[in-house]
């Protein structure tokens, strides 16, 4: 690292010069018997961001795991570390800890972060840190082979996965009542979609499709919006090594955005304003919306009756989902007549961790069954990664239930890579484009002389 | 108390501005003297120098006996009274007078006795707890005063010290300052580029141009017998006659006129060489007829003096004046004749008296 | 003449004492001032100087965040400073921070700055308390409430200006995003120009005013023959000053995060996104090396203008 | 006559524009925290409680006040300090390259207030050992704001007369002294301002108070407002508009004790 070598060489006469101030050094040792000292850190802080995150970390895990410890004879004492920032921060944090050789010893991260965390060589595959034990987990046998992929790169787990999520088709059955739509209502095609539409339309609905576009949303565009259409076209944005272009399931996704936007289907203004994703939540909650593309935060987050930012006190009746389909049946990604896109948390071990096996038990201790049932009741339950805890805690959520058994069979994931950032962005690009009126074709192919610059070149990219 | 003595003093500023100009001087034990000039001569440059504002670039300053030329403002031993007070405007007057006793680490108590009672001295008792902000011109310089005399230095100095007061707080403040001066016999310099009031105040004086000290002596000294014809151009309310010539014989020839040598420099001079012929207004004697040895023109100008009044005269296209009592002022365009006192009047030859 | 005094006992002062005299008003000596300056540039050194030039450094390389590039990030010379400068999106970024930095700083801030000072120059009490207080508090609030509250006022459906002005659903953050974030910054920053020019215009001579207005001038033309060339050094000390920080105002992300489509993304908030937000941080380096480069263009420009008529 | 009455109309109306421009941005912030479910439109509140209640009972929300206040005070007062010794000597002594060095220290400040000065700046305070510490981030932020804050004041500095000094000089007052007896209170309200200006910038400062101090505990009130987003993004704006507020006192209150303590303007303060 030459950056780093270059520097200390000054720092050291920094420190000479007297500005060497104290601050306690980190904290070592950890010898038989000694006290250990471990710290957790998640993007979740008590009273904002995932309080019920924190509060599950603070007030359930780290005293049941400290007991649990005690009753070994080790005496273990955990911190958690709450952080309750933008994603973007959250990680550019843990890089710069990760980088220094700091950090908490157990953290979460973004599912799509674990590529490029790990060509920085900022978290390691964890049969290498913690050993065979790594491998041996009994929950790996719980948690579904897509699910595990998340937490896989070069072929080595690196991580454990925390919990996945699907993308759905909500709509709101009031509103599709008026337009004489049927409240199990479940399109088959995009054109069903149009159609759907053009009803609600005359319907008088102000907003009748929200599929979200443009860069003001961000990573919410890729994930709620033209991923979801790609794999509906029957494409991916990397496949087997190489990025899609100016591929035809591409101008396919654009067009239906097209369709959409320029259709006067949907407000192409809330896709530019830089907090058009909250309106259009808030607009869904206030009936504007009748159909919204959005994952099952948005049902679990936004419109939950009990604590949601958008609360609908009778969500249960009113708001009705479905699962996107493809262009036309069996036109999706890998033939499939439906698809969806999944993101999720990863859970890992820091390699800068001193205690790197009991850290793996803390980790694993929150990915047990009974840890994970004690996170999810009352009322936040979740997609959990595994199975058997799948089947129980979820039996009285008819959504997460559909999600579970309908949309993640035919989900598909993000390339966990250190450039998708960039391609996202130059997609959401795409879809800006398009919404502001230009051409598919042309958006299409705007997209792929930006891909040429972020890869490298068109020599990774499918022709 | 204590003698000032410089020698050889001279100050370059960067860039090679010659202020000072290896200057010597004496000034003894509790004189009152006058740094005179006009602006640029370099008087408040002596007086800083003194100070120990300014670093001397050669020479040496003296007080009481030890060389200061190296020690800081204060180390010196010297007060100063600035030319806009620099009294502290966050300060009340008490605090301002006290100010020096508190560098000296004086308690609190004592100080504010002190300057009690240097402020009473100097009527201020009514106004000890206002502001500089609140008080008058007058007030102001008192309070710089009060502030220097409470500091018992052996010299004071003074940078134009009336310059900010009205003209009639001026003459007020002049016979204060220098009954003050005498009563607390102090050892003071003060800068001044108004020679009247110099004349008035010092006991002696040095009168300065372009760095040079161009004479040194008691008013009356630099009044009646300017050294040069550049002290006999400042000094006076009306500037001395001083006008070209040559020697004729055992006389002059000014002006196309024939005048006699005057006393004192009778004896000096040789026949036909070229010389100024200096002379007070006030050393005239005017009249409407002629008679030997005057000065004879016509009248160009009147001016009220007041008391008396100035007359020009065109005496063959060279300006002549003369001071005329009270009630005999000539009308313009009338002839007239000054007749300067030989006991007065003065000779310079290449600009420095004979 | 002088009068003749037998020569004192000389108390030679050694070399030491001499050297270390001053002539500065205080007497500080350079020393001294070394010794004022010191603690300062130390900080500003240990902080400041060496993180930038590092920072000058890291836009030579590609250094990023995350992946292979943040373990072993390679030296490669110009190429960002390249990239950026064939980059349409850098220039547009640079265009739009003209018009942000002449808009809101130059004629925003100083105009209403100016006038702000002028209306109130010789009043007191209630009404100038109250007007400067406003504007001071728009200044010292933290940005990250005061950008809420922008949000809150120029909101499509619910916000305060479209119900005043009667048009609600008027979209002002993305059709006019850059007249938005301009009239923001203008808001936000007057304070600190209604200060120095209050502070300056209480320097210009009565007197002199007085004998324009009474040689008839008017109010327009005291102000520019008189006032003007009074506070002329206030002036450009203020414009540099503001268009410097201006230049580096990241809060215009607080308000549209550089949309619609980046039609405000202003260089600073470019930076964010391509530092922060993609994680490129030899590219973002080397784009704030070239603000660096523009800044100092614009402070040699303000600095010419303020020799050139002195 | 009419001019006159024509230019008093004039400047009333001028004066009520400003007021209007000024004051209605702000009305938002207090209504919003009084009414039960705020939305972005100003409405007459129906003046709750509820919401000061739901931040008081935050587990971070008060604390994180107290370490804005912490890192501000501590950075105003350490960059006064420094800046006022720094630009007096600056002003007063000739220092070769003087205007050069401030002039380029100046723009370099502009680099350190820029997102990619952040690995560096951590990386130092990695260093250092600076992380996790209000010190550390006080010393970091301060050498920011330096530049600036000397500049500004060496320009007071410059505007007062130097017969003050020099008359203290020759009652034999040393250095140190004539700041702190003449110097210091003559520029006192130019010290006062570039405190606010300083405790301003850093109590809305984010970024670096995120990074640099990883323990919540620790963290200010700036980055504390962040966890009133939810996890979806969206602003929680019961809780944000009256956080906001409370966050927005205190810096309010500081300007006004200053400003009536110490004067708050630039140069002519105190005139004799």
């Amino acid at each position: 690292m030459a950056v780093r070598k270059r520097s200390l060489g000054v720092v050291a006469v920094l420190a000479a010069a007297g500005l060497g101030l104290a601050a306690c050094g980190q904290s070592s040792g950890g010898g038989e018997g000694e006290a250990i000292e471990l710290t957790i850190t998640q993007n979740a802080i008590k009273g904002g961001k995932n309080a019920a995150g924190a509060t599950f970390i603070e007030d359930w895990v780290i005293p049941k795991f400290e007991a649990a410890q005690k009753a070994k004879g080790k005496d273990v004492t955990v911190k958690f570390v709450p952080s309750g920032v933008d994603d973007e921060q959250y990680k550019t944090k843990l890089s710069l800890d990760l980088k220094s050789g700091k950090g908490a010893d157990v953290m979460d991260i973004d599912g799509i972060w674990a590529g490029e965390f790990a060509e920085a060589g900022y978290i390691k595959p964890l049969s290498e840190l913690i050993g065979p034990e790594a491998d041996s987990w009994d929950g790996w046998s719980q948690i579904p082979e897509a699910v595990q992929g998340m937490a896989e790169f070069n072929g080595k787990k690196y991580a454990l996965p925390v919990g996945t999520d699907g993308r759905v088709l909500y709509f709101n059955k009031t509103l599709f009542q008026k337009a004489g739509l049927p409240a199990d209502w479940q399109p088959k095609s995009w054109q069903e979609i149009l159609d759907a539409g053009t009803k609600l339309k005359s319907a008088g609905v102000p907003v009748p499709i929200q599929i979200n576009a443009g860069t003001a949303m961000g990573e919410a565009t890729s994930m709620q919006g033209v991923l979801p259409l790609l794999a509906g076209a029957g494409g991916e944005v990397q496949q087997d090594g190489k990025w899609t272009g100016a591929s035809q399931p591409l101008k396919d996704a654009l067009g239906l955005y097209q369709k959409i936007y320029g259709g006067g289907l949907g407000d192409p203004k809330l896709q530019q304003e830089a907090k058009g994703r909250d309106k259009s939540f808030q607009q869904f909650a206030d009936g504007k919306v009748g159909i919204l593309m959005e994952g099952d935060y948005f049902w679990r987050g936004v419109v939950n009756p009990k604590d949601g930012v958008a609360k609908m006190a009778d969500r249960d009746q009113v708001v009705g989902y479905a699962m996107i389909p493809a262009m036309e049946p069996g036109k999706g990604v890998r033939g499939q007549d439906f698809v969806s896109m999944s993101g999720g948390a990863l859970r890992t071990v820091n390699p800068n961790s001193e205690h790197p096996k009991e850290a793996f038990e803390l980790l694993t201790f929150t990915l047990s069954p009974e840890a994970l049932k004690e996170e999810t009741k009352d009322g936040n339950v979740r997609v959990t990664p595994r199975t058997d805890v799948n089947k129980e805690i979820l039996a009285g959520e008819p959504l997460l239930t559909f999600i579970s058994e309908k949309v993640l069979p035919v989900t598909a994931y993000r390339p966990p890579v250190a450039v998708y950032p960039q391609v996202s962005v130059a997609l959401q690009e795409a879809t800006a484009a398009v919404v502001g009126g230009t051409a598919p074709d042309q958006a299409a192919a705007d997209y792929q002389k930006k891909l040429e610059g972020i890869v490298g070149g068109a020599g990774n990219i499918a022709s | 108390m204590a003698a000032i003595e410089l020698r050889g003093l001279t100050k370059v500023y960067p860039g090679g501005v010659k202020a000072l100009d290896s200057l010597d001087l004496d000034i003894p034990d509790g004189e009152f003297f006058a740094l005179l000039g006009p602006s640029g001569c370099g008087k408040t440059t002596l007086l800083r120098t003194i100070a120990g504002l300014e670093t001397a670039t050669g020479g040496a300053v003296v007080i009481g006996e030890r060389d200061v030329t190296g020690v800081q403002p204060g180390g010196r031993d010297v007060a100063m009274v600035f030319q806009d007070y620099a009294l502290f405007p966050h300060m009340d007057v008490t605090d301002n007078i006290a100010y020096p006793l508190r560098i000296k680490k004086v308690a609190k108590g004592a100080r504010r006795e002190k300057a009690e009672e240097v402020g009473a001295r100097l009527g201020l008792d009514h106004l000890m707890d206002r502001r500089p902000g609140q008080l008058s011109g007058g007030q102001q310089q008192r309070v710089a005063l009060a502030r220097v005399m409470a500091t018992q230095a052996q010299a004071f100095l003074f940078d134009e010290p009336l310059s900010n007061l009205d003209a009639r707080l001026r003459l007020e403040a002049r016979t204060f300052l220098k009954k003050l001066q005498r009563e607390l016999g102090v050892t003071t310099v003060f800068v001044t580029h108004d020679q009247a009031e110099a004349l008035a105040m010092a006991d002696r004086m040095a009168v300065m141009e372009a760095g040079h000290i161009r004479q040194i002596g008691t008013p009356v000294e630099v009044f009646q017998r300017p050294a040069n014809t550049f002290v006999a151009g400042f000094i006076g309310s009306t500037p001395m006659n001083l006008l070209d010539g040559a020697v004729r014989g055992d006389t002059l020839e000014v002006a196309g006129c024939k005048v006699a040598v005057p006393i004192a420099a009778e004896g000096r001079l040789t026949d036909g060489e070229k010389i100024v012929y200096g002379v007070r207004p006030e050393y005239m004697a005017y009249s409407a007829g002629p008679a030997e040895g005057v000065l004879s023109g016509k009248v160009a100008i009147v001016e009220n003096l007041g008391a008396s009044h100035l007359v020009t005269l065109d005496v063959n296209d060279v300006l002549v004046q003369a001071v005329v009592p009270e009630g005999s002022e000539p009308a313009v365009g009338d002839d007239g004749h000054a007749l300067p006192r030989r006991d007065r009047a003065l000779v310079y030859r290449d600009g420095e008296l004979v | 003449m002088a009068q003749a005094t037998s020569p004192p006992e000389v108390v030679k002062e050694d070399a030491r004492t001499r050297r270390g005299y001053s002539s500065d008003a205080a007497g500080l000596g350079s020393l001294r001032a070394g010794a004022f300056v010191a603690p300062a540039l130390l900080l500003i050194a240990a902080f400041l100087v060496f993180p930038a030039l590092w920072v000058l450094y890291l836009g030579l390389t590609n250094y990023r965040l995350t992946g292979a590039a943040a373990a072993e990030p390679e030296f490669v010379g110009l190429a960002n400073l390249l990239d950026a400068v064939f980059n349409p999106t850098f220039w547009n970024s640079t265009w739009l921070t003209v018009q942000f930095v002449l808009g809101s700083a130059v004629i925003g801030q100083v105009v209403l700055g100016f006038t702000i000072a002028w209306l109130l120059r010789d009043r007191a009490g209630p009404l100038k308390r109250l007007v400067e207080g406003l504007v001071i508090l728009a200044w010292i609030l933290p940005s990250a409430v005061v950008s809420f509250l922008w949000v809150a006022l120029l909101d499509r459906d619910g916000g305060t200006l479209n119900a005043l002005l009667g048009i609600p659903g008027f979209p002002w953050l993305l059709d006019h995003p850059m007249l938005s974030i301009i009239v923001f910054n203008t808001w936000r920053g007057t304070a600190f120009s209604m200060m120095l020019y209050g502070a300056a215009l209480g320097n210009v001579p009565p007197s002199h005013l007085e004998s324009a207005r009474l040689a008839g001038a008017s109010g327009w033309q005291q102000l520019r023959d008189v006032v003007f060339p009074h506070i002329r050094g206030h002036i450009l000390t203020n414009l540099l000053l503001i268009s410097l920080w201006t230049f580096n105002d990241f809060s215009p992300f607080l308000l549209t995060a550089g949309g619609p489509d980046g039609r405000s993304e202003v260089l600073a908030v470019h930076v964010y996104k391509v530092a922060l937000q993609s994680g490129e941080l030899g590219y973002g380096a080397a784009v704030s090396t070239i603000i660096l480069l523009i800044n100092l263009v614009v402070a040699v420009f303000y600095l010419r203008l303020l020799r050139s008529k002195k | 006559m009419t001019r006159f009455v024509l230019g008093r109309i004039g400047f009333c109306t001028l004066i009520a524009v400003l007021l209007a421009f000024f004051t209605i941005p702000l009305l938002w912030l207090v209504t919003a925290p009084f009414t039960s479910d705020p939305s972005y439109e100003v409405k007459v509140p129906d003046f709750t409680w509820d919401n000061f209640q739901a931040v008081v009972e935050h587990p971070y929300a008060l604390p994180s006040l107290y370490n804005s206040l912490v890192l501000s005070v501590g950075t105003a007062v350490l960059v006064v300090l420094l800046a006022a010794l720094a630009a007096y000597a600056l002003s007063r002594v000739r220092l070769p390259g003087r205007d050069a060095l401030l002039y380029a220290l100046l723009l370099l400040s502009s680099i350190i207030t820029g997102t990619a000065a952040m690995v560096p700046l951590f990386q130092l305070a990695v260093e250092l050992n600076l992380i996790d510490s209000h010190l550390g981030l006080i010393l970091i932020l301060t050498g920011g704001l330096l530049p600036a804050a000397i500049f500004m004041l060496k320009d007071f500095m410059d505007s007062t007369p130097k017969s003050y000094e020099e008359s203290a000089r020759v009652f034999g007052a040393s250095p140190l002294q004539i700041v702190r007896h003449v110097v210091v209170p003559l520029v006192r309200p130019g010290l006062a301002t570039i405190g606010v200006w300083a405790l301003a910038n850093v109590w809305g400062n984010f970024l670096m108070p995120y990074l640099l101090l990883s323990d919540v505990e620790k963290q200010p009130a700036a980055v504390i407002t962040y966890t009133l987003y939810t996890e979806g993004g969206q602003a929680n704006l019961s809780m944000l508009s009256t956080f906001g507020l409370l966050y927005s006192i205190p810096v309010v209150l500081m300007y006004l004790f200053v400003s009536k303590k110490y004067g708050f303007r630039f140069h002519g303060g105190i005139k004799r």
